[in-house]
């Protein structure tokens, strides 16, 4: 049936209207991110909303229990994760197997110490409201802290689509693994760094929006 | 992406043979990813110190989200590409934005 | 050992296997994130009369059970192949003939009928609901249902009829089954998101009727969900945001489909002004669902947040905002409703011209009338806020945009009244139904600006004026266009003609019917009655007006047995269709009926418009043209 | 069935329904008759809308009957003629963009007017100012300059305007009288204020016009606007009976208890929920009710219980709905004047 499926889309495909001259699956991995932006743009807005609402206390849950310092370690290692991405795809468009292989391997490496420090940082947060003012571990005090709430929603969503992202990963290098990328044809190498870069572009708009602005 | 996107397909047809070398290189990347992380320490640097300095007082918030932007702006023009692809990726991308500004607008105003 | 695992591999995506994977592991998210959610307590329940959690909890188990069945059943299937057991009763490969539509297709044709019967259901359950309301309006008091029962009798009906009836019944079944034999390709851009923006439904449908069988019941806030009263409604509630995040993302991944299929597949000579207009409506259709779902998707992850763990987004002493959903909803739900009459337009674009026989009046002017709608429906969201905590100077502006909006919709009706001029017209059925959303429409259009303006609204809003516009706009538009295209597009679809004589005689009836049922309702509402009111005091003309709308709303229901029993009767004695039985001169009706595997034995070149009756046309190899 | 007769019987159906519904007695123009200087205005842009979209609807109906009836496909004709090929006409099609354009502007500057008019969010100098408190499922009136409170009835006196701040304690509600037409959502966490001229008198319902829960449909109320005699009349007895009322009644109406239940010592006769008259008997039966499961043992007990934990018994054939009054709402000592006041009603 595959076969058969390719003959026909082949057919048909050679004639078609130029379209818009990008792949499908390029096309419809933009459109898909269009509407991530909208998803997470939205939960943001509402944050920015509650947090206009409660400026005050917002600013005192902030000041005792968000620290710069482990998110910016984080940041840094989004921004390595990825270029090494698009290192990948350089590796891969020049032949050099191996080094995307190495560079996938390395993402891997900065996906899954993201998340880790991720939960230090959930951790730290939650200590440091039942510190300073008394409230309940995790999700209790998040009950009485329109921050921890908006924090743990926010940093929960890119979180799953880090951890989503990490899964894809694993799938990406298993083809990579098999040989299946070559110089000319590395299509779900491409889709997954969009989706990477996608999500680090969140990142880089969470940690101000969530740490920077006090 | 698995097997959602049609892998049958895409690996018989020539689609990748169109994208050519086209714009970025290894040594682009770096550097971009150099700036990124330069605008980070700049953006730590105004957010932790400098209040305590007296700061920059009511434009620390709109200078923070312009350089935030700029590296969002840096990671989907170069990373993804979209500097070198048909403007129309780029359209896709914008308008949400937009739209999405067009309801801050609103809940902001109506908190 | 390689070769074997990738030909594993391989087989294994053939099996759709990792799509019911896919499934089973949202299932498992889905229901242990909320079985697990109740670990760290998350204290008192936002009402303080009911604590949902353990309901919750509860289900969140059951949820996580189905999603491990499912997945062990993968796996296990999986493992039988890879090892060579071969099990009977597990299909092997594509299926045929009427078991098909009960497995994992990837054609677009396959997955269309699927949609159509699911979202026909849905169309009947929603509108037993619906009669169930009409009974305990019929007199005041309250005698059939308690005042919860009618609650959530209503929340249901206006849940199931937008989200599982209109919506899916539009992109999903027409959208499916039409657009890619319109714009003369053999599929969607991505079958199988396809086949997985389909099966994302019955489970999303599933766990909005689980409600029932919860201590609390289905939910009862409305459609619209405003918290804080949805806070109150425990399980229920959840379920009814779980399920709405399940439908959203089908929708959203199949207007994806929809717009790539559309802007890239399109065959030789169909270019953007020659797509049909149905296709048209489908393109815009699309793209407000891309653009518009994700934000209700935020909406319902925020209420789930806020019922499940207790985080106060929406509880206003505690630092909430509860006009932070109306917002995030409408900002959703206003494009929604375009969403659900753009494709209900686009088939009437279709209708008009192929039984007037003439091409339609200003093919451009409706094509960017379509756009220009999908656009504003983006700026005017917040008209359903009126009367709402919202400043009044923030009304302003939304009023100003709403009134813009009827300029696009007038030029639609005036341009179909312009394709009627000069025609020869045949009042077969699914003209019918399209010449009465024409003349339907423009009340619920009119009442509709009404609504737009501020000071009026302020009335008026929240009354059954409110729902006399729903309903002519939602069944008077989107459902009669439905009709429409079934009549129109059920040859097409199974192979058989329905019975004309009975199309007209639900087109009557169902026209009676529902105006007798929907036009006293302006009055009742203009008079100072309420929506959502389970009783209602025996005021002024309140009871005879309201037991008219009853009799009206049954006569409406009855007469749409005719229809089940027109389309159940067609399958066995209906004439068999030919390809193109109303002589009309889109693509789909270039090829036989039903439509190929692939759709077209050969690729088309396509030299003309799609409406150009009374033109000679050159036939090109590959084109076969109907005759005029 | 001729085509004629199809459309003699639509037009028939259609002229049967409008008569009824436009045409019933005491339905003139579908508005309950007005009791509101605001009222005046909004009533004359209805009117017009309606008597311009009665226009766009004869129009449209009129061509499409009329085109449907003229090209019709006729038995004689040949079975695969077809109409004209004209594929539009720009000047015809710019005529009818511009000519809805034209009269939409129009309308959005009449009703921006009638919005200005409104003067929603401020408060007007030298009206009355009421609080309005929408709470499931009652409504509480509040006259902070004559200190006296009201619940499920506000006073207002004809031709005097008063300025009310509507807000919610729970969810969401909306305040509404028909005859005033004016209406504003009442929700937790914000006021908002509306200005209204009461200009008959008379007794006009109030109608909860946002969905708040159960109880929906029976958070009616009732505004009562009387003359400038009755009206100083019934705020010098009000304010009489206030400082005179036993601080249990005072507590019944501070929490609005009235909203649900009905005691006549009270002024309150609500059926939302039991009533209290002859509860000091009652409540000794209900303690012997075999489902009941609560933790009293004596009238008093039980009381105080049903105020603190209304859900320990619920009287048969009435929802579940009362809020739980905690020790932070309503303290002990009101609690005793309260279980005090209700052991009183033999
Ligand atoms: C298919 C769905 C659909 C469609 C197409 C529309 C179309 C429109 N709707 Fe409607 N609407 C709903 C579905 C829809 N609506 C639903 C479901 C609700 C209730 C939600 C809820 O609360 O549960 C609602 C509620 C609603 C409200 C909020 C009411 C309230 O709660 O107080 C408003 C207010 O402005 C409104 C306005 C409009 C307008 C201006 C249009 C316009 O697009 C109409 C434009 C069309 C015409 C005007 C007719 C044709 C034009 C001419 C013939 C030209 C000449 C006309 C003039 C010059 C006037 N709608
Ligand atoms: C496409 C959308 C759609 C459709 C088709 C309908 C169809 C109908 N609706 Fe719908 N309605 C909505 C969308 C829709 N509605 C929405 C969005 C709301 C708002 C909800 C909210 O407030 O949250 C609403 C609210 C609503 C109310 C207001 C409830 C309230 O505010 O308290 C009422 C009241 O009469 C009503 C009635 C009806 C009726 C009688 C039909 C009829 O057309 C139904 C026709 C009946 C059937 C299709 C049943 C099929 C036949 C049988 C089962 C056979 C048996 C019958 C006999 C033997 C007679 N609807
Ligand atoms: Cu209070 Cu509805
Ligand atoms: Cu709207």
């Amino acid at each position: 049936m595959s076969t058969e499926f390719a003959r026909v889309a082949a057919k048909f495909e050679a004639n078609q209207e130029p379209g818009t001259g990008v792949s499908n699956d390029k096309l419809g991995m933009w459109i898909f991110l269009a509407s991530e932006v909208i998803f997470f743009a939205v939960l943001i807005a509402a944050v920015v909303t509650l947090r206009m609402r409660n400026a005050e206390i917002w600013g005192e849950h902030h000041e005792a229990a968000i620290a710069t310092g482990l998110a910016t370690i984080n940041t840094f290692i989004l921004i390595m994760s990825s270029v090494f991405v698009v290192s990948a795809i350089d590796a891969i468009q020049k032949g050099k197997e191996n080094w995307m292989k190495f560079w996938l391997f390395l993402t891997l490496v900065g996906g899954s110490v993201f998340l880790y420090i991720q939960s230090l940082e959930w951790a730290e947060l939650s200590h440091g409201l039942q510190e300073h003012f008394g409230l309940g571990p995790y999700f209790e005090g998040a009950t009485q802290s329109i921050l921890a709430s908006s924090f743990y929603t926010l940093t929960g969503f890119h979180g799953l689509h880090v951890f989503i992202g990490v899964l894809l990963l694993l799938y990406v290098m298993m083809r990579a693994f098999r040989g299946d990328f070559t110089p000319r044809k590395y299509n779900a190498l491409e889709m997954f760094g969009l989706y990477w870069h996608f999500v680090d572009l969140v990142w880089i708009i969470l940690f101000t929006v969530l740490y920077l602005l006090g | 992406m698995t097997e959602l996107f049609d892998a049958e397909r895409t690996d018989v047809d020539h689609r990748e043979a169109a994208h050519e070398h086209h714009g970025g290189s290894f040594k682009l990347y770096w550097i971009i990813a150099l700036v990124l992380g330069g605008v980070t320490v700049i953006e730590v640097f105004l957010a932790e110190w400098l209040p305590q300095q007296g700061g920059l007082g009511q434009y620390t918030a709109s200078i923070m989200l312009a350089l935030s932007i700029l590296k969002a702006v840096l990671v989907a023009a170069f990373y993804m590409h979209l500097k070198y692809e048909k403007r129309i990726l780029t359209g896709i991308f914008l308008i949400p934005f937009f739209l999405v500004s067009l309801l801050m607008l609103a809940l902001f105003g109506s908190g | 050992m390689g070769r074997r695992l990738s030909e594993m591999m391989h087989e294994f995506q053939r099996r759709r296997w990792a799509s019911a994977g896919t499934l089973a592991l949202l299932l498992l998210l889905l229901g242990g994130g909320s079985a697990l959610a109740q670990g760290p307590g998350p204290g008192e329940a936002a009402s303080g009369t009911q604590n949902p959690s353990i309901a919750v909890a509860f289900f969140g188990i059951v949820l996580a059970l189905v999603g491990t069945g499912l997945l062990a059943a993968v796996l296990i299937g999986f493992a039988l192949w890879a090892t060579g057991t071969r099990v009977p009763f597990i299909p092997r490969g594509e299926l045929h003939g009427w078991k098909r539509y009960f497995w994992f297709s990837v054609d677009h044709k396959v997955i269309g009928i699927q949609y159509f019967w699911t979202s026909f259901i849905m169309f009947f359950l929603g509108g037993i609901a619906a009669l169930l309301v009409r009974a305990e309006l019929a007199a005041p008091g309250l005698q059939l249902l308690s005042a919860d029962r009618y609650n959530q009798f209503f929340t249901m009906h206006g849940t199931i009829m937008i989200f599982l009836f209109i919506i899916p019944m539009l992109t999903g079944a027409f959208g499916n089954f039409v657009v890619p034999l319109q714009v003369g390709t053999f599929d969607m851009a991505f079958p199988k998101l396809n086949a997985l923006s389909f099966w994302l439904v019955p489970p999303a449908a599933l766990l909005l009727f689980a409600s029932f069988f919860v201590p609390s019941g289905p939910p009862m806030a409305g459609w619209t969900a405003y918290p804080p009263v949805s806070l109150d409604g425990g399980t229920g509630q959840v379920l009814w945001a779980v399920s709405v995040f399940i439908i959203g993302w089908s929708s959203i991944v199949g207007g994806m489909n929809f717009l790539v299929t559309i802007m890239n597949m399109r065959t030789k000579g169909v270019h953007y002004f020659r797509l049909p207009l149905f296709t048209w409506g489908i393109a815009t259709t699309a793209t407000l669902q891309v653009l518009g779902t994700p934000s209700l998707a935020a909406a319902v992850v925020l209420q789930y947040m806020n019922l499940v763990l207790d985080f106060p987004f929406f509880v206003a002493d505690r630092g909430g905002s509860p006009l932070m959903w109306q917002h995030i909803f409408w900002f959703y739900s206003h494009p929604a409703v375009y969403i659900m009459i753009l494709p209900a337009f686009g088939i009437i674009s279709e209708i008009l011209p192929v039984f007037s026989r003439k091409p339609i009046f200003g093919y451009r002017a409706v094509v960017y009338a379509t756009i220009g709608i999908g656009f504003l429906s983006f700026i005017v969201w917040a008209h359903h806020m009126f009367a709402s905590a919202m400043p009044s100077a923030t009304r302003i502006p939304f009023m100003l945009t709403t009134m813009l909006i009827a300029v696009p919709s007038g030029i639609k009706i005036f341009n179909w009244l312009g394709t009627l001029a000069y025609g020869k017209i045949r009042l077969e059925p699914p003209m019918l139904f399209a010449l009465a959303l024409v003349s339907m429409f423009v009340i619920g259009g009119i009442s509709g600006v009404f609504l737009g303006s501020l000071p009026a609204d302020l009335h008026l809003h929240d009354t059954y004026f409110v729902v006399a516009h729903i309903h002519y706009v939602l069944f008077g538009g989107s459902a009669f266009a439905i009709f429409a295209g079934i009549y129109y597009w059920f040859p097409k679809m199974f192979g058989r003609m329905l019975d004309s004589r009975m199309g007209k005689m639900h087109f009557w009836l169902s026209f009676i019917g529902f105006n007798l049922a929907f036009l006293p309702m302006h009055a009742v509402g203009a008079l100072g009655m309420p929506r959502r009111y389970a009783d209602y005091p025996d005021a002024g003309a309140f009871f005879e007006l309201n037991a008219t709308i009853t009799v009206g709303a049954f006569l409406l229901g009855f007469a749409q047995l005719i229809l089940v029993f027109n389309m159940l009767r067609a399958f066995r004695y209906g004439e068999v269709a030919e390809d193109n039985p109303w002589n009309a001169r889109t693509l789909e009706w270039l090829t036989s009926s039903p439509p190929p595997h692939h759709n077209f034995e050969e690729p088309l070149i396509v030299e003309h418009d799609p409406y150009d009756y009374g033109r000679r046309v050159t036939r090109p190899e590959a084109l076969p043209v109907p005759g005029d | 069935m001729t085509f004629g007769r199809i459309t003699a019987i639509l037009a028939l159906i259609f002229a049967a329904l409008v008569a009824l519904v436009f045409f019933y007695p005491h339905m003139p123009w579908l508005l309950p008759d007005a009791a509101a200087r605001e009222a005046e205005g909004i009533d004359n842009l209805m009117r017009l809308m309606f008597i311009v979209s009665m226009g766009i609807f004869v129009f449209v109906q009129g061509f499409l009957l009329y085109f449907v009836w003229i090209y019709r496909h006729r038995s004689d004709d040949d079975p695969d003629a077809v109409g004209r090929a004209i594929h539009g006409d720009n000047k015809l099609e710019i005529a009818w963009t511009i000519a809805p354009a034209l009269f939409l502007v129009f309308l959005t500057i009449y009703s921006l007017d009638e919005f200005r008019k409104l003067n929603l969010d401020t408060t007007i100098e030298g009206a009355r100012e009421v609080n309005v408190i929408g709470q499931q499922f009652f409504w509480t009136f509040e006259h902070p300059a004559a200190g006296l409170r009201e619940t499920n009835t506000l006073t207002l006196e004809e031709g005097v305007p008063v300025s009310l701040h509507i807000t919610g304690v729970d969810v969401i509600h909306a305040f509404w009288v028909p005859e005033f037409r004016v209406k504003q959502d009442a929700t937790p966490g914000y006021v908002r204020t509306i200005n209204l001229t009461p200009t008959s008198v008379g007794k006009y319902p109030l109608r909860c016009a946002e969905f708040c829960g159960t109880g929906h449909s029976q958070m009616l109320a009732e505004v009562q606007v009387l003359s400038a005699a009755d009206y100083t009349a019934w705020e010098t007895e009000a304010l009489a009976e206030a400082s005179n009322a036993s601080a249990g009644v005072e507590a019944y109406v501070e929490y609005g208890c009235g909203g649900c239940h009905a005691l006549e010592e009270a002024d309150a006769a609500a059926a939302v929920g039991p009533t209290h008259e002859g509860l000091g008997v009652t409540a000794q039966e209900r303690i012997e009710d075999p489902s009941y499961t609560g933790e009293a043992e004596t009238p008093e007990e039980y009381i105080a219980e049903s105020i603190r934990n209304p859900g320990a018994y619920v009287v048969p054939d009435y929802p579940n709905i009362m809020p739980a009054f905690g020790e932070d709402q309503i303290g002990d000592e009101e609690l005793e004047a309260l279980v005090q006041l209700l052991m009183e009603q033999e």
